[in-house]
């Protein structure tokens, strides 16, 4: 069977072509569905040829694993709500990290093994040893070279991190835990794990193959991707999930050196380049720097001044809101978080169809970091069968909104705060918004006084032309609807 | 086992090419795009079937036992979640002639 | 000498390399693209040099040198050629808040 | 010196990495000048560190090869007219393809001595060869593996076609030859000699490395570019350039495998894959297809119908034609080949202020293919100081003719030609013009009846609102400049 290595590598070859090519696809929204088609096809190829790699053993746990693994990911994976998607990101990059630096960790124990067991104990013969050596079966492996060794330990290293810190991420943007965590000097206790970590890290690459070292490089490891992440602000999240992506990926690639495999060298550092850059680009999105949002005060301020704002918010009934729609002739909708929370986007857009048949000229206005993913209202929209030409994005609609009559912000908060623009202290402040304050009416649904994201006032709500709705999303839309309909009937 | 230099080629070029793919990806493109490589790292599913398949001692078979479970865990669910986010997307592409 | 394998997965990536590089380049630089990529191919005059380095038999010297000459024409021809046609781009350039 | 071959291979390294970014930055026109420098920094590098190689013969041969190459190249390169580019780029690429079949040529011819001369004249000893033998001084060569002799067999092959075709090419747009070959039957001939050329190859690869095959390999391949491209008409010579471009490319990446370059095979590599996806590009601005540009029939229809257009061409004195555009509001002017021929560009650029100063709105229409290369009129006005603003895209003016008061074509046809509209058995039919007929007045300047590229008729000449300022372009513009100069005084 000679041709059978060629045949996997081969595969390999395919796979890795496949996801070069996948990703290609997914970066254009015409070709985006298809791409990740390929790219499943090439890890299907990539596992099926690694089965059939012929020095495998424990060719039956690694069948469970698989089926385990892949079962409980899938059927989590399909039944989770859209609105959940980037903690679900987060926790499968997690996985990936962890699967890293597992490969790292049974790299450095099998030389461990190697190290202690299989020199002095085979001549002279010993029997009294003999069982302790059938029993660890130790087979020659090949040692590794200083810079395997060396890479091996920077993945398991990044992989750790990547690990614990996606799965704080996880667990934030799940609600399982405050949001924040924050005490004095912990830039110096976070920067000093890193240091340990890395001196393990070090010893380990320089030869120093000892149970207790291997142990410590871990524990260090998995602790500054914990300490790294508690102290970010849940609205950065998927900024740092973006990072622990291509952070994996850089693991990847790594233990794929290690292992001599090619595709996951190649799948990896594909991923570790496309996932920085991707990360610098929702910052830039979301009006950050990439150090600002790892090392930011961003939570911190916001937990600091709560300013008050003078006036009171003024309320409306369901009745008059829709009147006051019905008779306009622009009406601007700009949907946030709280939307994907109800669940509003159907009725909304049957709201919307009702206005556009008496002829009122409706718009969708997307703000690009509404919501908790870039591209949630876009997502949620297209769910609902809003067509593309009446959404429009932030820089288009904003000159717009002087001529429009009514704008209805649904669940939106942050990304309409006109504070972003007059506080300098606010820590939104300098992040660009959706100029809905410049309408000559604004009606907010919202379900009472509850803040967004970042956690602060909005003068939006407490402004003069401004009345809120309140109510859950999907109910208040319903409600529009039904008083739109009795005034035709 | 590749030598150092050729590795490193590849490395560089693997960084160029995951860069230049997505150079110009709109905004709207961000969240599937990590999505979809948070799948292909899933990769890291054949390197922990290769450390399980060499593992000898218990120990070494539990951790690539977990190893596998969690790269499984991240190619499977890195699908899932891309495909559904993707095909969201489907309706409105469906239309090229709408967009504005 | 670096294994066929290997050597595929360079060739793969270097060409996805550079098609990603050129994919939305504007009409007014395929001319100088095309100059600029025919210098860069000039690193022919290397493995030129390593022939004639290499070469024994006058009839092998004669080609190698031959090949060096081809070599050193296709770098310094390229460079000068590409240099001048980027350099008329200068002025345009130079003021950013000009194009309409 | 054993860090040497390390510090050798990181040199290589930082080359393939500067040319790149170099390329990186030539594909945008704000780094674009950047661009070319990094590339040749790389360049230098790369050669600095062969020079450094520790193995290597005959250093003062290829000292002086390079100084004459270089010498040779860089004064050609330096004094030639802006209007040569083109020629001089397939010049230079033809060098580079022979360079990579020497490089192939070399390589077989190593090992066909090596196969004939070691094994058989070393034992027993017989003096009487000693001396051809120390002639000879044949070193042990390792033997090449089959995919090496393939590979290398390959490039050869597209190296020697890349050489003689690019050469014709060269000929073609200096204007030594004449335009078109073409003979009954010459597809099937080019298809036998390609064929012939590739059975010889296959039977070098396959081993037979004897001189009299690798003689007819090389003659058959140069044969082959040859009859390529010489039925090929020279409006597609860009096109073809850009396509040998990448063949050469191809050739460097294929050599460089055999000599375990990877410098070589990653630049050879990019340029290969940009540079075809070059040619498609280009191609289609020019609206053609590349299957259409290599065995199209361009050129024969061309050469057939020359078809009789009604009317006469109306002459014009430059004083009238300075008046009409001095009384304008709108002025287009659409410089061409001509332009670039006479080197008008500055007196142009001069009359063109001399009517802004009056008032005159004036814009300057640029054709994607204007000129002999994509870019041309750009880089040239550009070069006589004509600011960005005051340039249109073809599709940007196109629907401003209509109120255009004046066209001033100087030097461009084809590009004006209104029968790649109208008439569907024109060579060009199908391809994209300025639409400069729809303008009120249209005033052309050229040296006579001389047809542009495509060697066809013109039917704008013969228009009701078309006047003929016969002339040099330069000479014309000169005349027009002096006349509105005598309007103010
Ligand atoms: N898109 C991204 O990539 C991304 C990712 C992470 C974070 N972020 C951040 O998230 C924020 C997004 O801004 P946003 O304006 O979309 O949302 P937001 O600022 O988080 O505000 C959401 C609002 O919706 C209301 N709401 C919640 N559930 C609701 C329901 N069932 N029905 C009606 N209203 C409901 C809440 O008020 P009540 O409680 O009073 O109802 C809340 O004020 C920004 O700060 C952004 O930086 C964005
Ligand atoms: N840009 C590219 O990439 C590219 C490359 C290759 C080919 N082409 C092809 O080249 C053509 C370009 O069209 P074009 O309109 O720019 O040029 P053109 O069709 O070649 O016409 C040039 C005209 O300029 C006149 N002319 C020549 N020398 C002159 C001088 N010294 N003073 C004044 N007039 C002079 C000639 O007429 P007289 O002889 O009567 O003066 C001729 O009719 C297209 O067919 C295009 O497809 C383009």
């Amino acid at each position: 069977m000679s041709w059978l290595p060629t045949l996997v590598q081969a595969c390999y070859f395919l796979a890795a072509l496949l996801f070069i090519l996948g990703l290609k696809r997914m970066s254009s929204p015409r070709t985006a569905r298809g791409g990740i088609v390929w790219a499943g096809v090439g890890m299907l190829v990539a596992v099926l040829a690694t089965f059939a790699l012929p020095d495998m053993q424990n060719r039956g746990l690694i069948l469970a694993a698989v089926l385990i693994g892949v079962a409980a990911a899938w059927w989590s994976g399909r039944r989770v709500a859209m609105t959940a998607m980037p903690q679900m990101v987060a926790l499968y990059n997690g996985m990936g990290g962890g699967a890293a630096a597992g490969i790292g960790a049974a790299e450095l124990v099998a030389h461990v093994q190697r190290a202690t067991v299989a020199v002095p104990d085979t001549y002279p013969l010993r029997p009294e040893n003999w069982v302790t050596e059938a029993l660890h079966q130790v087979p020659a492996v090949a040692p590794l070279s200083p810079v395997a060794l060396g890479l091996g330990v920077l993945g398991a290293l990044i992989g750790a991190v990547s690990f614990s810190g996606s799965l704080v991420a996880f667990a934030k943007l799940q609600g399982w835990m405050d949001r924040r965590f924050v005490f004095p000097g912990q830039r110096v206790v976070n920067l000093l794990v890193l240091l340990l970590a890395v001196v393990h890290g070090v010893m380990l690459a320089a030869g120093h193959l000892e149970s207790p070292v291997i142990l410590a490089f871990f524990v260090l490891s998995l602790l500054f991707g914990l300490l790294m992440t508690l102290p970010i602000g849940g609205a950065d999240m998927p900024v740092v999930i973006s990072l622990y992506n291509a952070f994996t990926g850089l693991a990847v690639a790594f233990e794929g050196y290690v292992l001599g495999n090619e595709a996951m060298i190649i799948a990896g550092m594909v991923v570790g380049a496309a996932g920085t850059l991707l990360t610098q680009l929702m910052a830039k999105a979301m009006n950050r720097s990439l150090g600002n949002v790892l090392f930011g005060s961003f939570g911190a301020a916001a937990g600091g001044a709560a300013q008050e704002i003078a006036g009171a918010q003024k309320p409306i009934e369901a009745a008059d809101a829709a009147v006051m729609m019905a008779y306009a002739e622009r009406v601007a909708i700009v949907p946030g978080y709280g939307m994907a929370v109800a669940q509003a986007q159907h009725k909304v857009w049957e709201f919307a169809k009702l206005l556009i048949e008496r002829g009122v000229k409706v718009k969708f206005a997307i703000h690009p970091v509404a919501g908790r993913m870039p591209g949630h209202m876009n997502v949620l929209l297209a769910e609902a069968g809003v067509p593309y030409d009446l959404i429009e994005d932030m820089d288009d609609i904003n000159p717009e909104f002087p001529n429009t009559d009514v704008v209805l912000v649904i669940g939106a908060n942050d990304v309409v705060n006109p504070m972003a623009k007059t506080d300098p202290t606010s820590p939104i402040y300098g992040m660009p918004i959706l100029d809905v304050a410049a309408a000559k009416h604004v009606i907010v649904v919202k379900r009472g006084k509850g803040t967004g994201f970042a956690g602060i006032e909005n003068a939006l709500f407490y402004a003069d032309n401004t009345r809120m709705l309140y109510g859950d999303g999907q109910a208040a839309a319903g409600q529009l609807v039904s008083e739109l309909k009795a005034l035709d009937s | 086992m590749i030598d150092g230099f050729v590795a490193l080629y590849i490395f560089m070029l693997a960084a160029f090419t995951g860069h230049e793919i997505i150079a110009r990806v709109p905004v709207i493109l961000h969240t599937p795009l990590m999505s979809g490589s948070n799948f292909v790292h899933g990769i890291v599913l054949v390197g922990a079937m290769i450390a399980l398949g060499h593992a000898s001692t218990p120990f070494e078979i539990g951790l690539g036992f977990v190893a596998v479970l969690l790269g499984a865990g991240n190619a499977a669910g890195g699908y899932v979640v891309t495909e559904r986010m993707l095909e969201m997307f489907k309706p409105s592409a469906g239309k090229p002639g709408d967009k504005a």
